[in-house]
C-alpha cells in the first residue's frame, strides 16, 4: 500500500470535491442510517438508492473501477455473514422480476440484501472520502463537536501511516530476504517482536524529532488552525437535491416498489 | 550591533554519557552563510540544537543579543528558525498550507496576514500552486522545499539547516543551491557534502569530536587537503589544484 | 472485528454512537487537564504504529499456516495510559473507517467502543493490578496476557450483542457468540505474546520508555507460554459452555424474528426482556419500520397473491431498470460535458 | 555458464499505477561491478527489488540461471543478497551479532560455523570488536557498514546494494569504497552520487522513468554531458574536461 494509492482521488477537483466537508459528511451518514433502515428483503429499491453515489462517484470523476476494488477489499467479513443467512432461513419465497418468477429462500434473499446494502452503503463513503481531502473532512469534523484533540490525534495519523507502513514493509522485506525456514515458534516470535521493537523504537524517535520541530516553531500546546470552510450556495444546493432524493424516494418510490 | 549568533565556551553531553559538544565559542554575523562540515558523528546537528535551545548544556548562547533562556524561548522562536535533518520530521500537518501556517499562527500572527505568508514563503521555494496537497504526496526534492517553506513563513533572520542535501540527485540539489543562495537571512547549513558546503558558503566551521578544529574563510579550510582528510573529510573539486570556480549562480 | 452497517439497527447505531462520542468527548476532556504538549507527536506516532505493526506477522504455534498480528490496544494502554491509549485507538479506528473503508460510518460508534474504549481501560487495569507491587517475572506476564486477553474477549462479545440488540442477526446468536468468542481468544493470546515479547525487547534496547511499567527483565518460556494456553483453553470452554447451554436453540432464535409465521411465539422476548423491549421500540421508532409490506413476496399459491406478485415483480423490474436508466443518463450527460469542456480547452 | 543476472522484458507497475519499470532487459555477467544511476523516482530502488524477487511484475528474470518463482525462491535467497536503502530497516534484531546471524540461521547452518561467519563479516566491514552493541547505538557509517555483514555473512554470489552512500562522510565513504572494491561478488549498486559510482562500477546503466536509457562502460555514459544532464545527472569530476583519474586504489 502505498500513498498517492489509497486517498489519490480526494486530490483531484470537480464541483463534488470543493463542496463543504460537513455538508459531505452528514450527507452520507443519512444516506447510510435510510439505507440500512431498508426493509431486509427488497432488493430493487436498493438500485434506485445506489443512483445517489453513483451520481457523486461520476461528477467527481472516480472511477467505478477504483471504488469497486476497495468494496471488495474490505468485504470478506460481511460476505461470511451474509452467506449464513440461506443455512439458518429456508423459507421458501417466490421472487418476481419482469416476465420471470421463480422460487428461493428468504435467507437467499437476505443475504443478497445485506450484499446489496453492503455495497451500496459503502460506495456512499467511498464517495465522501475520495472527493474529500482528508484535512477539510478533519475540519468538518471540528466543526461538528469532534474534540480537538481526537482531531490533532486524526492529523498526525494520517500523515504517518504511510511512512509507517512504508517501513514496515521494508522491515518485511528485510527478514524475507535473509528468511528461509521456519526456525520454530519462539524464534519466530522472537524475531517477531524484534520487528516490531525496532519499529516502535523508530516511532518513538521520530516523534522525538516531531516534539523539537514543533517547538522550533513555536507550538507551546495550543493548537491553533486556520478553518478553510465555508458554507456557500452550491452547498445549500446539494443538500437540498440531496434532501430531495431521500425524500423523493422514501415517499414515492418506495411505497410503489414494495 | 550585536552579532547573529554568539555562543560561550558551551559544552553538552548526552544522557548515555556521549560528549557531544566540547567548549564551543563561535560568532556568528548577519546575513553571514555559515557552513558546518564534520565527519558523522562530529556534533554538528547538536550544535544546531544547541543554537535553537534544544539541547541545554553548559555555557551560553546568545541569539540576535538575547541569552536562550525560558524566558526568551518564545522571542528566540521568531528570530531563529530551525530545519531538520529529515523533511518528513518536519511535515507533520495533513496539508502543505497547514504545515507552513503552523509556524506564523503559533506567532500569534492574524489568519489573513498568515495566509499571505505562507502563499509568499511557498512562491519562495517554487511550490506555488501546491498548498492544498498533502505532504506525502511531494516529491523528495519538493519535500525538502517544502520544509524550508514551513520555517521561511516564520520570517526569522537565522535559519539553520541539517544536511538539506541528503539523498538528492544532482538536478535537485542545484535547484536547492539556487534556492539557498537567493535567501538573504543569515544561514547556518550543517553537511558532509565538501562540493555542497564549497558552493553555498562564505565561512566554514570544522567540528570534529565535539571541538572546533577550524573556522575561516572557506577557501582556506577546504583547500587545506591535510586538515581536510585529517578529519575525515575531502578538498572539493572547485579547491582542487588549487584553481577556484565559484559555481555560485 | 470490524462491525460493518448491516449489523445494525439505526436506534443501536445512533445509540453507540452517542455513547462512543460522550465516551471519547469526556476522555478528552479528562486528558486534556494533564497532557504536555511533548505527547501530541507521540500519541500520533503510536496510532501509526499501530496500523503499521499489524503486517508484521509471526506464526502462531499448534496450528501450522495460521499466522498472528497484534492489535496494539493493550500496549499503548501500558505505553500511554488508558485514556491517551483510547483516543489513539480511536483515531485510528476512525481512520481505517474514513480512510480503508473498513467497518461502516454508521458502525463507527460500535467500533470505537468495542475496540477502543472498552479494551484500553479493561486491559489498562487488569494489568496494573497484576503488576502492582515488587516487580516479578511471572506477574508481569500473567498481568500482560489476561489483559490481552479479557480486554480483547470483552470488546468481541459486545458484537454479537449489539448484533441481537439490533434485531438483524439471522445467525443464531450462541453460534455467533461463541465463534467470536473462540476466534478473539487466540487474537487475544496472540496479542498478549507478542505485546509481552515487545515490551521484552523494549527493556533490552529502550529501558528509558517502559520505565514505570516494568522494572525487571520480562521473560517469556516456552512451557509458560504453553501452560498459558492449555489454561486459557479450559476456562474458556468451560465458561462457553455454560453460556450456550442457557441460550435458546439456534434455529429457534432464528424464528424469534420471523414476522412471516405470526402465530409462532417468540422465545426470545421471553427470555430477554431488554431484547423485547428494544424491538418493540424499533418497530414503533424507525423511519421505515421492517416488516410492513413483505407479504407481497412470500409464497402462498393463492390466485389473487399471484396476481399481486406478478405486478409486484413488473414494478420492482421498472424500479431496477429505471434506476439503471438513470445511472447511465448521468454517466452519459457527464461524460458528454467533460468531452465538450476538454474539446474546448 | 549461466549469467549472474539476466532480466527479459521485465515491466512493473505500483498497485496505484505508477509504471515503475518499463520492458527492462539486462545482462550482468559474473563478478561484474554494475553501477544503476539515474535521477530520483527514476526506478533504481524497484529494478533492485525486482532482482531478488520482492517485486513480481512481467517479464522474467533469472539469476544464476534459475528463473525467480516460488519453487526457487530459497535457493535464490541464498545467491542474492539484498541490502536495503535504509540501514535501519535491515538491521532489527537487539544485537549486531543476532542481526548478523540471522541470514546464516535461517539457511540451518550449524551454531558454531554460524559464529564464525558472523565474526568474519563483522571483520571485514571493519566492525570486529562491535557484535554485542545495540544496532541504534551505532553511527551513520556505522550502520551501513552493518547492513552490509548482514548480508555478507550469508556468502551470496550477488550482492545489491541501495544507495549505500547515503549521509556518508567522505571518509566513510572511503572506507566503503575500500570495502566493496575488496568483494569479489557480483555487486549491483543503486545511487544518485555519480562521483560514486564512477570510482566503484565498471559497468553503468542510467535510468530514467522506469526506462533504460543507456547502458554501457563507466567512462562512455558519464563523460557524455549531454546525456547527464538531459536526466538530472551530471558528469562526475574525474571525467570532466576528459582527464580520466581512477580513484580506485
Ligand atoms: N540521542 C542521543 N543520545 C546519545 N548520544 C547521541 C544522541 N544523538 C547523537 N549522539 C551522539 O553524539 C555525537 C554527535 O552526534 P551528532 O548527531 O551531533 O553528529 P553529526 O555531526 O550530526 O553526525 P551526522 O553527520 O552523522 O549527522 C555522536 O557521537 C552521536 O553518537
Ligand atoms: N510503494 C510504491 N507505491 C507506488 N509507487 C511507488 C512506490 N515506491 C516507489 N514508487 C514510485 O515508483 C517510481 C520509482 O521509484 P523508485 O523508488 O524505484 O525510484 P528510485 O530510482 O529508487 O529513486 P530514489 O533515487 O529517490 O531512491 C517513483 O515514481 C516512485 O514514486
Ligand atoms: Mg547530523
Ligand atoms: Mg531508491
Amino acid at each position: 500500500m502505498h500513498h498517492a494509492y489509497i486517498d489519490k482521488f480526494a486530490y483531484q477537483d470537480s464541483p463534488i470535491h470543493r463542496l463543504d466537508g460537513r455538508v459531505k459528511f452528514i450527507v452520507a451518514l443519512t444516506f447510510t442510517a435510510v439505507v440500512v433502515s431498508l426493509p431486509r428483503t427488497s432488493l430493487s429499491i436498493l438500485t434506485c438508492y445506489a443512483v445517489g453515489p453513483f451520481t457523486i462517484l461520476v461528477l467527481g470523476r472516480i472511477p467505478l473501477r477504483f471504488a469497486f476494488k476497495h468494496i471488495l477489499l474490505v468485504c470478506p467479513f460481511i460476505l461470511v455473514l451474509a452467506l449464513t443467512c440461506p443455512l439458518y432461513d429456508r423459507t421458501p419465497v417466490n421472487v418476481a422480476f419482469g416476465l420471470f418468477l421463480w422460487q428461493t429462500s428468504l435467507g437467499w434473499m437476505r443475504c443478497f440484501t445485506i450484499l446489496g446494502k453492503f455495497i451500496v452503503t459503502m460506495l456512499a463513503l467511498i464517495a465522501l472520502v475520495s472527493t474529500t481531502r482528508f484535512s477539510n473532512l478533519l475540519t468538518g469534523l471540528h466543526k461538528l463537536g469532534v474534540p480537538k484533540l481526537l482531531i490533532i490525534q486524526l492529523g498526525f495519523l494520517y500523515r504517518y501511516i504511510f511512512i509507517l507502513i512504508d517501513s514496515a514493509h521494508h522491515i518485511l522485506r528485510a527478514r524475507d530476504g535473509r528468511k528461509l525456514t521456519n526456525l520454530g515458534f519462539t524464534a519466530e516470535l522472537k524475531i517477531a517482536a524484534a520487528m516490531l521493537g525496532s519499529l516502535l523504537i523508530r516511532s518513538i524517535d521520530s516523534a522525538e524529532r516531531i516534539n523539537i520541530a514543533m517547538q522550533a516553531r513555536g507550538f507551546e500546546g495550543k493548537w491553533r488552525s486556520i478553518s478553510k470552510l465555508k458554507f456557500r450556495r452550491c452547498d445549500l444546493l446539494f443538500t437540498l437535491s440531496a434532501a430531495s432524493f431521500l425524500f423523493g424516494l422514501h415517499f414515492f418510490i418506495k411505497p410503489i416498489l414494495l | 550591533m550585536s552579532k547573529a549568533i554568539e555562543i560561550e565556551n558551551f559544552s553538552y553531553e548526552y544522557p548515555d554519557g556521549t560528549l557531544a559538544l566540547c567548549n564551543i565559542c563561535l560568532n556568528v554575523e548577519h546575513s553571514q552563510r555559515l557552513a558546518l562540515i564534520g565527519p558523522n558523528g562530529a556534533g554538528k546537528s547538536t550544535l544546531l540544537l544547541a543554537m535553537a535551545g534544544f539541547v541545554k548544556g553548559t555555557g551560553k548562547v546568545f541569539i540576535d543579543g538575547l541569552q536562550i533562556n525560558k524566558k526568551n524561548f518564545k522571542k528566540i522562536r521568531t528570530l531563529l528558525g530551525s530545519c531538520l535533518e529529515n523533511p518528513d520530521d518536519q511535515l507533520f500537518m495533513p496539508t502543505l498550507f497547514d504545515d507552513v501556517a503552523f509556524g506564523p499562527l503559533n506567532m500569534g500572527i492574524e489568519a489573513e496576514k498568515v495566509k499571505k505568508r505562507v502563499t509568499e514563503a511557498l512562491k519562495t521555494v517554487g511550490l506555488e500552486g501546491m498548498a492544498d496537497k498533502a505532504p506525502h504526496h511531494l516529491s523528495a526534492g519538493q519535500k525538502r522545499a517544502a520544509a524550508i517553506a514551513t520555517i521561511l513563513s516564520m520570517a526569522p533572520k537565522i535559519i539553520t539547516l541539517d544536511e538539506p542535501d541528503g539523498s538528492l540527485d544532482p538536478r535537485n540539489r542545484k535547484n536547492l543551491i539556487k534556492l539557498l543562495a537567493a535567501l538573504p537571512q543569515t544561514l547556518i547549513i550543517a553537511t558532509c557534502d565538501m562540493n555542497f558546503a564549497a558552493t553555498i558558503a562564505d565561512r566554514t566551521v570544522l567540528l570534529d569530536e565535539g571541538y572546533i578544529i577550524a573556522d575561516d574563510d572557506v577557501k582556506k579550510i577546504m583547500s587545506d587537503s591535510k586538515l581536510m582528510t585529517e578529519h575525515g573529510l575531502e578538498v572539493p573539486t572547485q579547491f582542487k589544484n588549487g584553481n577556484y570556480h565559484n559555481f555560485k549562480s | 472485528m470490524h462491525m460493518a452497517n448491516e449489523l445494525l439497527s439505526v436506534p443501536i447505531a445512533t445509540g453507540t454512537l452517542a455513547i462512543a462520542a460522550a465516551g471519547l468527548a469526556f476522555i478528552c476532556k479528562k486528558a486534556r487537564q494533564f497532557i504536555a504538549s511533548d505527547k501530541f507527536p507521540l500519541m500520533g506516532i503510536l496510532g501509526a504504529f499501530v496500523f503499521a505493526a499489524q503486517m508484521v506477522n509471526f506464526q502462531l504455534p499448534a496450528m501450522p499456516g495460521t499466522s498472528g498480528h497484534m492489535v496494539g490496544a493493550v500496549l499503548l494502554a501500558i505505553i500511554l495510559g488508558p485514556h491517551l491509549g483510547a483516543i489513539v485507538i480511536s483515531s485510528v479506528v476512525i481512520i481505517q473507517c474514513l480512510i480503508f473503508q473498513d467497518g461502516g460510518l454508521l458502525a463507527l460508534g460500535c467500533n470505537i467502543i468495542n475496540m477502543a474504549i472498552i479494551p484500553s481501560y479493561i486491559g489498562y487495569f487488569l494489568y496494573k493490578s497484576f503488576t502492582i507491587g515488587p516487580f516479578s517475572s511471572l506477574r508481569t506476564y500473567i498481568g500482560a496476557m489476561m489483559a490481552c486477553v479479557i480486554a480483547i474477549e470483552a470488546g468481541a462479545i459486545l458484537v454479537p450483542i449489539e448484533a441481537a440488540l439490533s434485531g438483524v442477526l439471522v445467525v443464531p446468536f450462541s453460534t455467533f457468540l461463541i465463534t467470536m468468542l473462540g476466534v478473539h481468544f487466540l487474537v487475544g493470546f496472540a496479542e498478549g505474546l507478542i505485546t509481552l515479547a515487545v515490551l521484552g525487547y523494549l527493556q533490552q534496547v529502550r529501558p528509558d520508555i517502559v520505565v514505570d511499567s516494568l522494572q525487571g527483565k520480562v521473560r517469556l518460556s516456552r512451557n509458560a507460554v504453553f501452560i498459558t494456553l492449555a489454561v486459557f483453553t479450559v476456562v474458556i470452554g468451560a465458561g462457553l459452555s455454560l453460556v450456550a447451554s442457557g441460550m435458546p436453540d439456534g434455529l429457534e432464535w432464528s424464528y424469534a424474528e420471523r414476522p412471516d409465521q405470526p402465530d409462532f411465539k417468540p422465545i426470545v422476548s421471553n427470555v430477554e426482556p431488554t431484547v423485547s423491549a428494544v424491538d418493540d421500540f424499533q418497530t414503533r421508532y424507525t423511519p421505515m419500520p421492517d416488516y410492513s409490506i413483505r407479504t407481497s413476496k412470500l409464497g402462498e399459491t393463492n390466485e389473487k397473491e399471484q396476481e399481486i406478485k406478478t405486478s409486484a415483480g413488473w414494478t420492482s423490474f421498472a424500479g431496477v431498470a429505471g434506476s439503471g436508466l438513470t445511472m447511465l443518463f448521468i454517466w452519459m450527460i457527464v461524460s458528454f460535458l467533460r468531452k465538450k469542456k476538454s474539446l474546448e480547452a
